[in-house]
Formats: structure tokens, C-alpha cells, sequence
């Protein structure tokens, strides 16, 4: 490809942050830039990343499964035949991937100016050394009204577990199975069916997400020499035939997924 | 007082403003300076803006400033070396980098669900908007009317006292922000499919 | 700053007392201004003298005065009708849940550092204590023995005459309460928290 890339910033803190590096470090030779070697970049940064929980590796699942999507589509001739509908729903993707980075850009650009202006105001230091001791007395008294029943009350309520922030899984909450569930799963399956087709495979799920998940399932064994896949035209449905022996499938190299 | 000089009470209103904002721990509230004072807001803010270039021209060690929609003397920002080792309050931890992210999206988009704050950032948010609450940089500032009843973030008046804003309305519109054409650009051609 | 004018180091004594004063919450101790300016004691009493009288010359609305040993900022007596009227409207007349909350907090379990304080209510409690120390119900009433050394905050004479309690056993009980976990932790943690 040509392209070197170099991370300079080794923690990312999110899918949006890596793709933003990667897509703004490549603007050097921006013409030369394929999307292939951001994909390559990305997935490459995706394995690096060694521990972290579901809820992150979904999210750069997701945006790892749009590019690999982009990019299938790259390469693969073009064929009259595809589906109109297909094609429209991955320019969508690709849109709605690509607003979600200018967003990412837009609050980067305004977390410096926040910083800054906070580094500015940090210069002076606010005076708050209140009323002299002479006007203490005038102040109303807070306490009046206030029964000792009502000072337990609040020191209870001061120490009554607070309701936990509940972490808002809605967005992954249809992800039932991790990458590494999926690649046991179909080790088991496999062998016995032979030769199968990607839609028939996940025919009954219902989420994308979980198609995504199952997508990259069938990478992996690809990935490992245990499928061979033939997609015959762009978006057309994917043969899976097993070619693996019985010999212990890897699952440790795939729980960088999800660990 | 009967037969006071023309400006007597011009020097009354000026002596008495800087006292009430010498004494006020928070900046001092336009609104409630005027209603001690009896003057309207305006003459306020025209006589503590007028004390404010006094004090600047006099080449004063302190600075008076409308902070969060009132007045506060503070040290100035020439004198920070001197302040910093004696005020414990300046070396307060300075904000993550995501932390900045986060902050920034809540400050311009509020009021915001930790949800909606979760899916600009492209990953969970929980984690960073719990520091930023406990640091009293945003807060629950409202339901949302929807059946699920989301809590809304929304910034604090100490976020304003600590940037130094008067308002919201000082923070730059997020427009300056949003990327030029040429980063777009960048973005689009990183994504686009080669050989189109 | 090799070609200074000769009394440029005089101009930034100066502004560098005024922002120091300004920003102590107690009189500035002379030796601490001292120190902080690297001048000799008596040159720092001299400049503040100084200014002193500078200031009452500008007829300002505050003076600068010397207090137990140190030097503070006060609003002008003449001012006094103003700052009265303000500390009796300006503020609100009744303790706000948070600062009742806190009140309890340190009530029930003084002698507590304001990190504990914080740690329990899960957002920095600082304000909220400084007014409760003003107001007079809770005050310094100890020191951690441990490597911070750490003030311990406790309830005073005047809290129990307001609540009408002759000593703190007469506080309700609340034996038969056992915090939760995550409270007995923030205990624990803010006073490691301190101590570092």
C-alpha cells in the first residue's frame, strides 16, 4: 500500500477517536489514501487493543463491520445486479459514519477551547473570604424550625445508598453472544453441515448487531484457516464451507475481542 | 443628605458596590446588587464595568470580572505565580482528555441524556459524566418528558465560575467548530471506496 | 527583564500583596507574605501600609487593614447599612437539603475531615461547609494524627443551643442504621484520600 501510519496517541477512547486519527493522519498524501489501508489500519489497531469490555469492543465491532462493508464493496466488480436498496443502505452507513466523525472532530476542537478557556480563568483566583466576623451574627438563623427528628432524617437520607448510575446498555443490550461464543458454537456446527450459506446462517437472528457479531465469527475461522468463504458478486450471500480438521480451534487469539 | 452634592450619591453607589462585592463569596448577583443599592441593573453593570478599567488602569494586583451573571474581585492573572503557592483551590486536577470531550458535548448540547452523550462519543460515557458531576462541572438539570423519564445533564454555574464565563452565551458557537470543507473532504475520501 | 526599570520590582511587590490579600480567606500573615514575595517582613508591612492609605485616599468602598497579625481586605464601616442589609436578604433563610444533609453528617459523625464529608455525599461539600463554619454550627475542632493532618470538622456550642440540645447524646439515635457498603467505603477512602 505505501502508506505508513504512525499512532502517535496509543489509547483511544473510542471507535470514532481511532477512525478520526487514521482517516486526519493520512491527509499528508490524502490522494494516495485508499480505504483499504484505513480498514487494514484499523483492524490492525482493533488486534493490538488487548483487554477491554463489551460494551467497547461492540462499538468498534460496529465500525469495523461498516468499513469492512465499504470496503468488500470496493472490491468486489461491479455487477448490475446489485440490489438497489443494498447500495443505498451502505451509503447511509457510510453518511452516518461520516457525520458521527465530524461530530467527533467538532468536540474535539471545542474540549480545547474549554481547556483553554479553563486554563485561563485558573490564573486568578476568586476572592471568597465572604462577610467580616462583625455581620456573622446578623445572618438568619438556618437552624430555626429545624427539629433534631429532621437532622437524623437528613443525616439517613446522607447515607442511604445512593441510586446506582445504571449503565444504559440499550444499544447492546440485542448482543446476546460475543465473537468467541459464536466461533465455538460454529466449530461445533460446521463440520457436520459441511457447506452452508451465510443468510441461512443467520436467517433466524433478528439484530444486526448479531449478524455482525456472527460476520466476524466466520473471519475468524477464515482468519484461521478453518473455512474457506466464496462470495460470487458484491453483497451477494457468502458459500461457508468447513475445510478445518478436528484440531482445537484457537479461541484464546479471539477473546482479544471481548476480554 | 438633604443637601448632598450633586454626585454624592454617584461615590455612595460606587463605595457601596465595591464593599457588597468585596463581602460576597459568590460573584455577586447584578439582580441583588441593584435591589440593595435601589438602582436599575444596567447603572450595576455601568458602574462595576467602569470600577473594573479603574482597577486595570491603576495596575491593580486584583481584577474585578462579571463571572456567572455577577461581579467578583479576583487575583490578577499576572500575579498567578505568586497565588498558586498559597491558593490550594488552583491546583485542582486538571480534566482528562475525555473528560474535555465529554464536558464539551454536554456544554453544547444540554440538556442531554447520558445516552445521547454516550453515542457522540462512540463508546460508554458513564464512567467519565459520574467525575464530572462529583467535580460539579454539570449536573442533573432536567427529565426528559419521554416514557423513559432519561435524567438530562446540563453544566453548572461553577462550570461558568471556572471558565470565567458571565454566560452560556460567551462559550463560542459550536459552529466555529464543525470542521471546514477541507476535513470533511479528508473524512469523505478516507471512507469513499477507491477506484470510485 | 535585563533591561528593567528600577522600579519594576517594586510595582510587582506590590500587585503581587494586593492579589494575595485579596485571595486569603484569613488576614494574610505578614511572615507568609514575607515569605511568598521574598521580601523582609517589615517591607511588606511598609507597601501595605502604603496601599492602605492609597486606598482611603481613592475613598473606596473597602479598606485595607491589619488583623491579628496579618492583612486583610474589609468592606468600609461607612458601608456598613449595605452589608448588613446584605448578609440579612441577600442570602436565603433556610439551610438548602445539601447543606442540612452535610450539617448531619458532621453531626452524627464528627470529628470528620471535609474529604470524609465529601466522599459521603458524593460532590464536593466545600461551599457548603465554608457557610456552615460562617453560620457558626460546625467548626475546626480537631486534627488527623495521620500524615495529612487533615482538620476534623465537628458540631459547635451554638448548633446544639439552636437545636435546642443540651449535649450531642441527645442527637436521635441511629445505632439501629447501618450504612450501606459504598458509604462505609467513602469513609475509608476519603480519609486515605487525605492523608496522601
Amino acid at each position: 500500500m505505501g502508506v505508513s501510519y504512525e499512532v502517535t496517541t496509543p489509547v483511544f477512547e473510542g471507535p470514532f477517536d481511532l477512525l478520526l486519527h487514521l482517516i486526519l493522519s493520512h491527509q499528508v498524501d490524502m490522494y494516495e489514501v485508499s480505504l483499504t489501508a484505513i480498514v487494514d489500519a484499523y483492524l490492525a489497531e482493533l488486534s493490538n487493543m488487548e483487554r477491554f469490555n463489551l460494551d467497547v469492543t461492540t462499538e468498534f465491532l460496529l465500525i469495523a463491520a461498516t468499513l469492512v462493508e465499504l470496503k468488500a464493496r470496493s472490491l468486489l466488480p461491479a455487477d448490475e445486479g446489485v440490489d438497489l436498496d443494498d447500495e443505498l443502505a451502505l451509503f447511509e452507513e457510510r453518511d452516518l459514519l461520516l457525520s458521527r466523525l465530524l461530530d467527533a472532530k467538532t468536540f474535539k476542537d471545542a474540549a480545547r477551547v474549554l481547556e483553554a478557556l479553563g486554563a485561563r480563568a485558573a490564573l486568578s483566583a476568586p476572592r471568597r473570604s465572604g462577610p467580616e466576623e462583625r455581620f456573622w451574627g446578623l445572618a438568619p438563623d438556618l437552624l430555626e424550625g429545624v427539629s433534631p427528628l429532621e437532622l437524623r432524617r437528613a443525616y439517613l437520607a446522607a447515607l442511604a445508598p445512593k441510586p446506582k448510575p445504571t449503565v444504559d446498555l440499550s444499544h447492546v443490550a440485542s448482543i446476546r453472544f460475543t465473537v468467541t461464543d459464536v466461533v465455538r458454537s460454529l466449530t461445533e456446527e460446521l463440520p457436520s453441515a459441511g457447506r452452508v450459506r451465510f443468510r441461512q446462517l443467520t436467517a433466524s437472528l433478528v439484530d444486526r448487531v448479531e449478524v455482525v457479531v456472527h460476520f466476524l465469527a466466520i473471519l475468524e475461522l477464515f482468519k484461521q484457516g478453518r473455512v474457506e468463504l466464496l462470495q460470487a458478486r458484491t453483497f451477494g450471500d457468502i458459500d461457508i464451507t468447513w475445510v478445518g480438521s478436528d484440531a482445537h480451534v484457537d479461541l484464546a487469539s479471539v477473546d482479544s475481542y471481548d476480554g | 443628605m438633604t443637601a448632598e452634592p450633586p454626585d454624592q450619591s454617584a461615590t455612595e453607589v460606587r463605595r457601596a458596590l465595591e464593599a457588597l462585592i468585596m463581602v460576597s463569596e459568590q460573584p455577586a448577583a447584578t439582580g441583588l446588587l441593584a435591589e440593595l443599592l435601589e438602582v436599575p441593573q444596567n447603572e450595576v453593570d455601568r458602574v462595576a464595568t467602569e470600577l473594573a478599567a479603574e482597577f486595570e488602569a491603576r495596575n491593580s494586583g486584583f481584577v474585578l470580572v462579571q463571572v456567572a451573571g455577577g461581579w467578583r474581585f479576583e487575583s490578577h492573572p499576572d500575579c498567578a505565580p505568586y497565588v498558586e503557592r498559597f491558593v490550594l483551590e488552583g491546583q485542582s486536577t486538571r480534566l482528562s482528555a475525555a473528560a474535555l470531550e465529554t464536558l464539551a458535548i454536554v456544554a453544547y448540547k444540554q440538556p442531554i441524556s447520558r445516552a445521547q452523550v454516550s453515542a457522540v462519543r462512540g463508546v460508554n460515557a458513564d464512567g467519565v459524566i459520574r467525575t464530572l458531576v462529583q467535580r460539579g462541572y454539570i449536573d442533573e438539570i432536567a427529565r426528559d418528558p419521554g416514557p423513559g423519564q432519561a435524567v438530562l445533564l446540563g453544566t453548572t454555574r461553577e462550570f461558568l465560575e471556572r471558565l470565567g464565563l458571565n454566560s452560556l452565551d460567551e462559550l463560542p458557537g459550536v459552529a466555529d467548530f464543525v470542521p471546514g470543507p477541507e476535513v470533511a473532504e479528508a473524512l469523505e475520501r478516507g471512507l469513499a471506496a477507491e477506484g470510485e
